[in-house]
């Protein structure tokens, strides 16, 4: 048995970078090859995740409660409360997490490791001295890799068949009107780093190695979609892409520096270092993540239960208010507060008599080793938002959302890869990873930003043609889904739909990218139609899809939507004000299921509209069917439980549901609860516990709705597109500004020309002539004067100073003039000279003398 | 006898001495070449760079085996100050180490100038960097056709030049070695230059004179204060505290004093930078010891309680006098001097509004000398900084944070939105230096209190990071552009495109080094800026509590438009599909060699930083340490 | 009032007339007449001041040579015109009055310097205990006998230990005497060149006197 | 009337030079100059031997430098002799306002 399997997730994280590393040095030369040694490193990852999946699972609990409860030691148990991230059992008990921590055994999860990246010497160790790259491994890393893994083996399958033709020497670009080499290894060798980089992502036990992994994928993306960097549209949709992503980033640069601030690390769970004590031996010592400095815990550092009257902060932010609002904060002493403008951070070894209901807290302003510590309630919303951002640039969400569809411009399998199942999926994972550090205010950000996002770009998807962007603005709309499931505290729900609709969607994409390689990159659903004789497999692939995703009985996409309606409206029960947070995505379901029906209808049903690309669609080889078949079986099967036909018995949900945070459970016993969304959690879990709400059984109101819903809409996609009873010209006629408005996405590009690029361009050009003119203006304008004021005193010298000069000479002269008559040149006088000068010598020193003494 | 002076060879002195000095030996040695054996001329020229390179590497393990026995033993043995203590106290008895990288000799006794060189994690990678841009720098300008031996002469002394500053710890021999490097570089770009280098040379001269007289001003004022107060202030602190450190510094000032009387003079006047350092640094302590005194006494005021009154009022006269008797670069002397360094460092790093001189100078610049300019002379201000302005004049330091950080940001912004605008390839990457630098400025800039001092501590690692890095990147961009100029011989970014397919092999490398430059993670442009900006939100200067918030905003906002201009220019050079002229040759094999050890380097420094930062980061720490200590902690 | 100083009265006066003498006598050949006898005075002063081997000196070769010399210089050019030439009145007047202004000036110098200054010389009163000329021949072998200080820095000597060690001067330790030996030879030798030189100078040039009548 | 000492010594040493003087001054023969020469050779070596004898300081140096000083008057004679028949093979004559090359 391994000592710790954590080490095969990383392994299998490293698998592509070596393959990468490899076609990054020779696979120019390598040809086919270079496609199968990608997918061999890949499919390597997947085989290492699931031998690692292998050991999770007995601890997993989806065997039932039972089985965990008896077959784990007790401190398995306890440790379970320790880092509020990974699953709590329903039945916690209140153990001495901390201490737990320390003695747990390795080989049970949560797996961690790591090593210091960067680190400095001055300041108190642990608090913000050190940069990690580490792992840790739970449930959810599991799941993630499984998935990631799975998805990207097929689609690299799928792959060596797509882009096949780009093997031959000479590839002729329809579009670039170029002919140019082809280089098949160069996507592969992108598509191993990438793979590399998403794993790392899923890998990481901070934020900081999380950030390194969002722009090495960000930057695999904008080189997969410049892959046909030949075609402007092309560079000019990676440019932007990337960009886009680097607004997010920024935010979430300026997020972890506030977190790393005041909290003092960018670690999220705790963890568990070897530290050369004073003695200088070396100890396992517990530091804890943001997770516990920000949630207040149950237990002390050494393990004390805190006070009683304190438990309605477990598991919560503690907001405190300084006592004497002095501005200068540092030790100032606080006191618990409804409303206080500071948050405790619980960084350093503290003791339950610190925090007591009546008499004041001590806290520092800084982060500290030994006691308690603050931070603003402000900073702390604004790291929340800040880590959002890039999420929301990540996850194309409104209103960085435009980047993804241009994103179309790449090849079909990065569409499905990057684009729609793992990466752009990453900003989703990341609000779940990180869930315990966003505050109220915004989780309901949050929530509102998915639910704008969704229904927005399920509306553009109403009236696109090209079959890739109307995949691409489902899949902002799908993710806008799992961001608003997320924002109402719908942890599992939102997660849940990520990994169904990473399966449906890669599925879609797929199918597409088939569909388009049959047609001679044909993509324009208006010339297509009636391809259903030509390739049976892909449609009714395509169709398992479709349903998947419009939320068809028994399909994934039914499970995991139904759990996002239901938490929905249990949120909004609770919330009524937020009404809108149900009703948008309740008329969104309605229209994703008319726009998948219409894209399928247009693309395989009816008589075909252009013959000329009907004549020539043909199926696909099997490397590319084989992996729509699979993907198929999965997005219909991936969300079963039993019984099948029970939505909420769902294994995947379980499981995910066992990974919860903690503090999300809405037990009695549960001492951790989130005053915030424990609630809602616990109208959607057991609502016979409300009797004051008079609405009947959420699950079935919610599921109910959502059925019809998407009735309302597959009928009427089959009215207009399958029996063809509504002409869509006439519509489009009857609403034509509507449909401008829609077919010109919004105008998002038009507004974002006018606020960001074009003035950004200005700034830049008046920069610019600032330096030319103003600066340089006035250096130049310096060194003329310099010049002009040498000329002056050029005048100056030779009228003035010169003059006087001359006219001392001329004086001089003349006196010399006369005094040359005393030459006379005679011997004779000299010598009176002489005996004179003797005498007036002595006379004039004799009388100085006299002067003086 | 093993220390006798006369049969004893101190190594680190020839080893310092020799990276200093061996490019003008090779200078000399051209002269000897026949007139038109170019090839001959290139090549000796190449091995005293080679020989210069391996000499820096060695100096590097020497650090680095001294810094892994002092780790072990003696926690603030390794710092410079207290190396050269150690040395002085040793020589009187037994003559010198030669493994301690500090060598002095006597110079000019007369003025007490001594020949004083020493090294530490500031200075050592600096040399290191500046030994290897100088090799790639060498190879890239092979096809230099016109008055070769001139350029290698030239280049040569340059070096030296370079070499020289960065070694140098007496101020008197580091501003010689400061205005070594002015000429030479105002010939190269004067001679060798593009169409206007006539004005580029003279504005780059003008500017750099101006700030060099600056930095005289201020070295003259340091000369003329005596310092010998400082002797009996530290030998009270020594008492009062029992510390090694301070014992070890009151005994070498003790000798150091007691040799200058003996040659007659009365009182002591010095170059010596590290005695600056600590005349500083006790100047500002007495500064805060005073103003805390003051405020105590305002406080106990309040209380009319009239004998803890009375004991403040005594506890401040009596800061007062030592004030009065010991503080030798009183506030407003620091003040003065300080703005004055500031502005003489500021100019060469370049600090908006001091830059201007940067793009025309490189643009007209031939490559080889654009990559030094960028790699290596914009350096010059970030070390003058942390070896100079910041340790002498701790005080002003601090008090002006705000200030610096605030240009620091400027830069930062303003040049990245200048670079967007620029048409020019070669003014472009100019600019985007300046955008670099500035993050150095600010991570030097970012002072905070000792019990937060690791925010400060990321910042000025970042900045050494981010020099390093910079150091790297730009020449190797500079170094790009200089390839595809020879083959265009323009420089218009909007009449490229189409490279990738024309050249693959120069376009992987370029984007590489471009990436690294907009600072992906992976490569080494990221770690420098990302430190930089971790440490800024916790900057609060005094009175101003947003600053270091807004700043940090900005900083890592800018990293947008970084992207922006860099993928715009990647796109409008490599990308799309109509080469600019049909046949462009791929790199040659000397091309391909001289941008190689930039991109490898550029990869390790971005995936493990450490290699650079676990000897950078202790001297870093010290320095840290001593300026924090001004203050109070 | 001793003999000594009656003696030194009347050569002394004697002297100064002829000099006087020299200066007013217009015919040249009278001037050497009076030069030759002012020249003896000074002499016998200095046999008054007991300085026999210089008054000896004095004699020989004043008198005994350069006065020839110079007899021979007016005879050779003692021809018509040059027998006498006068000065003018004018300057007469103005040598005479320079000439009193600048007695007036030495003497009265001379009379208000305090000569205590210097160590005042205890004269015994036997003139054989003087033995000037024999001190004077020690002296010039360098004896440090016969000399109590030497007021003269600088003449050659015995380097001292001081000046060895500091380049600077030292104020002179009493009984310190210099051999003037090598310089008096110098000046022979000197006097020997220049009586070539005058010789060789004094050769007459035919043409010379072709080319100024020209 | 005092007892002679050096100041009588030096007054007399005064008229020789003195009268040297002036003879220089108003002798128009270069003989004549030449003698005025000799005289303030005369009243310095004078004076030489008055320090000599009273005082002990110079009691060998006052002789030695009169010594010196007669014989480079000698010798200063030879040269001014052979100078004035120069001077006068080339000007036949002998009157130095003849010579007036140094008139300015």
């Amino acid at each position: 048995m391994l000592e710790n399997p954590g080490w095969l997730f990383v392994a299998a994280t490293l698998l592509p970078l070596i393959s990468f590393i490899l076609l990054l040095i020779g696979g120019k030369h390598w040809g086919r090859v270079a496609g199968w040694i990608a997918t061999a490193a890949i499919g390597g990852a997947f085989i290492l995740s699931a031998i690692g999946a292998a050991y999770y699972l007995p601890h997993s609990g989806l065997f039932g409660h039972s089985h965990s409860s008896e077959a784990k030691p007790a401190s398995q148990e306890e440790h379970r409360g320790a880092s509020h991230t990974h699953g709590a059992r329903r039945e916690h008990n209140h153990g001495h997490e901390y201490s737990s921590l320390l003695e747990r055994d390795p080989a049970e999860p949560p797996w961690q490791g790591g090593l210091v990246w960067a680190q400095t010497s001055s300041g108190e160790s642990g608090q913000a001295t050190a940069l990690r790259l580490g792992f840790y491994v739970d449930g959810l890393t599991v799941i993630m890799f499984l998935m990631i893994t799975l998805v990207a083996t097929l689609i690299h399958i799928f792959s060596t068949g797509y882009m096949a033709e780009e093997l031959q020497p000479q590839v002729e670009d329809h579009q670039a009107y170029a002919v140019r080499a082809g280089r098949y290894p160069r996507f592969f060798t992108y598509m191993s780093l990438f793979c590399f980089s998403m794993l790392n992502l899923v890998l990481a036990d901070n934020l900081f190695q999380i950030f390194i992994s969002w722009e090495l994928v960000g930057i695999c993306s904008y080189l997969l979609i410049g892959y046909y960097y030949e075609r402007s549209s092309a560079s000019n949709a990676a440019n932007k892409a990337f960009i886009t992503n680097r607004v997010g980033d920024a935010g979430f640069i300026i997020g972890s520096a506030i977190l790393w601030t005041y909290c003092g690390t960018l670690t999220l769970p705790d963890t568990v270092r070897l530290q050369r004590n004073a003695k200088g031996e070396m100890v396992r010592e517990l530091e804890p993540g943001l997770f516990s400095r920000l949630r207040m815990p149950n237990k002390d550092t050494h393990g004390d239960p805190l006070p009683g009257q304190l438990d309605k902060y477990f598991g919560n932010f503690v907001r405190v208010a300084p006592i004497k609002p002095a501005a200068e904060v540092a030790d100032t002493r606080y006191r618990l507060a409804e409303n206080g403008g500071w948050v405790l951070v619980f960084g350093g070894h503290f003791h339950g008599e610190d925090l007591t209901e009546e008499t004041a807290i001590a806290a520092s302003s800084a982060p500290t080793n030994m006691g308690l510590s603050v931070m603003p309630y402000w900073a702390l919303v604004l790291a929340g938002i800040g880590v959002f951002l890039g999420c929301v640039g990540k996850s194309a969400q409104f209103p960085l959302h435009v980047w993804l569809p241009d994103a179309m411009e790449g090849p079909t399998p990065v569409s499905a890869l990057i684009h729609a199942a793992t990466m752009v999926a990453a900003g989703v994972y990341l609000v779940g990873r990180a869930f315990p550090l966003f505050a109220p205010e915004v989780l309901l950000v949050i929530a509102y930003t998915g639910a704008v996002t969704l229904f927005i770009a399920a509306s553009i998807a109403l009236v696109q043609t090209d079959i890739k962007r109307v995949l691409a603005y489902s899949t902002v709309s799908q993710l806008g889904f799992m961001m608003l499931a997320l924002g109402v505290g719908g942890w599992i729900a939102g997660l849940f739909h990520l990994l169904t609709h990473a399966f449906f969607k890669a599925l879609l994409f797929l199918g597409s990218g088939s569909v388009i390689h049959g047609c001679h990159h044909e993509q324009d659903m208006m010339k297509m139609g009636g391809l259903y004789e030509k390739m049976k497999i892909t449609a009714v692939t395509m169709l398992a899809g479709v349903l998947a995703i419009a939320g068809a009985p028994l399909f994934s996409g039914w499970y995991s939507k139904d759990a996002i309606m239901v938490s929905a409206l249990a949120f909004v029960v609770h919330h009524p004000q937020h009404i809108l947070l149900f009703l948008l995505p309740l008329i969104t379901v309605a229209m994703t299921a008319f726009y998948m029906f219409r894209l399928w209808y247009l693309t395989f049903t009816g008589k075909p509209r252009d013959e000329h690309v009907y004549e020539h669609a043909h199926e696909s080889p099997w490397v590319m069917t084989l992996p729509l078949i699979v993907l198929a079986l999965f997005s219909v099967v991936v969300a079963w439980g039993w019984p099948p036909w029970d939505p909420h018995a769902s294994a995947l949900e379980h499981y995910l549901d066992h990974e919860m945070p903690i503090y999300l459970h809405p037990d009695a016993d549960n001492p951790l609860q989130d005053a915030y969304l424990a609630p809602v959690r616990k109208y959607a879990e057991q609502p016979e516990a409300f009797p004051e709400i008079q609405l009947p059984d959420p699950h079935t109101l919610a599921g109910l709705l959502a059925l019809l819903s998407a009735g309302i809409g597959f009928l009427l996609a089959t009215t207009v597109y399958y029996w063809g009873y509504l002409d869509p010209e006439a519509t489009q006629q009857q609403f034509a500004r509507v449909y401008t408005f829609l077919w010109e996405k919004w105008h998002f590009d038009a507004v974002y020309r006018w606020i960001a690029v074009r003035p950004a361009m200005v700034l830049a050009r008046i920069c610019r002539w600032f330096d030319l003119y103003v600066i340089d203006g006035l250096v130049d304008g310096s060194a003329r004067a310099t010049v002009k004021i040498s000329q002056w005193d050029g005048k100056f010298d030779l009228g003035i100073i010169d003059g006087l000069v001359n006219l001392t000479a001329d004086i001089i002269y003349a006196v010399a003039a006369w005094l040359r008559h005393v030459q006379t040149g005679l011997l004779r006088n000299y010598v009176l000279f002489l005996a004179l000068a003797a005498v007036g010598i002595f006379a004039l020193v004799s009388y100085i003398l006299a002067l003086v003494g | 006898m093993p220390y006798d002076t006369f049969r004893y060879f101190e190594y680190d002195l020839w080893l310092m001495s020799g990276i200093i000095f061996v490019p003008s030996l090779f200078a000399l040695l051209l002269l000897f070449i026949p007139k038109g054996q170019k090839n001959w001329m290139r090549i000796t020229a190449l091995a005293g760079t080679v020989i210069t390179l391996l000499l820096s590497v060695f100096l590097l393990v020497d650090w680095y085996q001294l810094l892994d026995t002092y780790r072990l033993t003696d926690q603030t043995g390794h710092t410079l100050a207290a190396r050269a203590d150690i040395a002085r106290i040793r020589e009187s008895a037994r003559g010198h180490l030669d493994t301690d990288l500090v060598a002095r000799r006597p110079w000019i006794a007369r003025f007490n100038i001594e020949y004083f060189l020493g090294a530490d994690g500031i200075s050592v990678p600096l040399v290191v960097l500046t030994a290897l841009i100088c090799v790639l720098a060498i190879g890239a300008s092979w096809n230099i056709e016109n008055a070769v031996r001139g350029y290698l002469i030239l280049f040569l002394i340059l070096e030296t030049g370079m070499m020289g500053t960065f070694l140098a710890l007496d101020f008197f021999l580091f501003y010689v070695f400061w205005e070594v490097m002015l000429l030479p570089m105002y010939f190269l770009i004067g001679l060798w230059g593009g169409p206007r280098r006539e004005y580029a040379a003279i504005k780059f001269f003008l500017f750099t004179l101006l700030g060099s007289v600056l930095i005289l001003i201020a070295m003259i004022a340091f000369y003329f204060a005596d310092l010998t107060p400082l002797r009996d202030w530290l030998e009270q602190r020594a008492q009062q505290t029992p510390s090694e450190e301070l014992r070890r510094e009151a005994q070498a000032l003790e000798q150091a004093v007691r040799q200058r009387h003996g040659s007659g003079e009365t009182a002591l006047h010095t170059f010596d930078i590290l005695l600056l350092h600590k005349v500083g640094r006790e100047s500002a302590r007495l500064e805060w010891d005073y103003q805390q005194a003051e405020r105590q006494y305002e406080e106990v005021l309040a209380s009319r309680d009239s004998q803890r009154i009375e004991q403040a009022r005594q506890h401040r006269t009596t800061i007062a006098q030592l004030k009065e008797r010991h503080q030798i670069f009183s506030p407003t002397f620091q003040f003065i001097m300080f703005v004055l360094l500031f502005i003489g460092f500021a100019i060469k790093l370049p600090m908006v509004p001091f830059h201007t001189w940067l793009p025309d100078a490189h643009v007209e610049a031939p490559t080889p000398i654009s990559m030094i300019l960028a790699g290596i002379l914009l350096k010059m201000g970030g070390y003058g900084f942390l070896r100079i302005a910041y340790p002498i004049c701790p005080w002003a330091a601090y008090a002006l944070a705000w200030w610096i950080a605030l240009f620091g940001v400027i830069s930062i912004v303003y040049g990245a939105f200048a670079a967007m605008a620029q048409t020019d390839f070669k003014k472009l990457v100019a600019y985007s230096s300046i955008s670099h630098m500035g993050y150095v400025q600010l991570g030097i800039a970012i002072w905070t209190s000792m019990e937060r001092s690791q925010f400060w501590n990321w910042g000025i690692n970042g900045a050494m990071f981010q020099m390093l890095a910079h150091g790297l990147s730009s020449p190797g961009m500079f170094f790009m552009v200089g390839v595809i100029y020879d083959r265009l011989h323009h420089r218009d970014l909007h009449r490229m495109g189409g490279l990738a397919n024309a050249m693959p092999l120069y376009t992987g490398l370029s984007v590489i080094i471009f990436f690294a430059a907009m600072g992906l993670p992976g490569l080494c442009g990221f770690p420098g800026e990302f430190f930089t900006v971790l440490g800024t939100w916790n900057f609060t200067p005094p009175g101003s509590e947003w600053a270091g918030k807004i700043f940090a905003i900005l900083a890592a906002a800018t990293v947008i438009i970084t992207a922006g201009y860099i993928l715009w220019t990647l796109q409008r050079v490599y990308l799309g599909h109509r080469p600019p002229s049909p046949d462009l040759p791929e790199i040659t094999f000397r091309e391909f060699l001289c941008a190689l050890p930039i991109v490898v380097l550029a990869i390790l420094l971005g995936v493990w930083p450490r290699a650079v930062l676990d000897w950078v980061e202790p001297s870093l720490a010290a320095l840290l340490r001593d300026l924090a200590s001004t203050h109070g902690w | 009032m001793s003999l000594g100083d009656i003696l030194f009265w009347i050569v002394g006066l004697m002297t100064a007339l002829c000099a006087v003498m020299v200066v007013v006598t217009q015919h040249i050949v009278r001037c050497a007449i009076w030069l030759l006898f002012t020249l003896a005075g000074t002499a016998g002063l200095f046999f008054l001041l007991g300085l026999d081997f210089l008054g000896a000196t004095q004699l020989f070769v004043y008198v005994g040579g350069t006065l020839v010399l110079v007899i021979f210089g007016v005879m050779l050019t003692a021809t018509g015109p040059f027998i006498q030439l006068r000065a003018g009145a004018g300057e007469w007047a103005i040598a005479i009055i320079v000439g009193l202004l600048l007695y007036g000036l030495i003497a009265v110098s001379w009379m208000f310097a305090d000569w205590s200054k210097l160590p005042e010389a205890a004269l015994p009163d036997d003139p054989k205990q003087m033995y000037h000329t024999e001190q004077l021949g020690r002296g010039l072998l360098g004896d440090t006998s016969v000399q109590p200080v030497s007021a003269l820095p600088g003449v050659p000597g015995k380097p001292r230990a001081a000046e060895k060690q500091t380049g600077k001067l030292q104020p002179p330790p009493s009984r310190q005497a210099s051999a003037y030996l090598l310089p008096f030879e110098i000046v022979s030798v000197h006097l020997l060149v220049v009586l070539i030189g005058a010789a060789y100078l004094a050769r007459a040039k035919r043409k010379r006197v072709v080319a100024a009548s020209q | 009337m005092a007892s002679v000492g050096l100041t009588q010594y030096l007054l007399i040493g005064a008229v020789l030079f003195v009268c040297g003087v002036v003879c220089m001054a108003i002798k128009r023969n270069a003989i004549g100059v030449l003698m005025g020469v000799e005289l303030v050779l005369n009243g310095a070596s004078v004076n030489f031997a008055a320090f000599a004898r009273f005082h002990e300081a110079f009691r060998v140096e006052g002789q030695v430098f009169a010594l010196f000083t007669i014989v480079l008057a000698a010798a200063e004679a030879a040269i001014a002799l052979a100078i004035v028949l120069n001077f006068y093979n080339n000007y036949l004559t002998v009157d130095v306002d003849s010579a007036e090359e140094l008139k300015g």
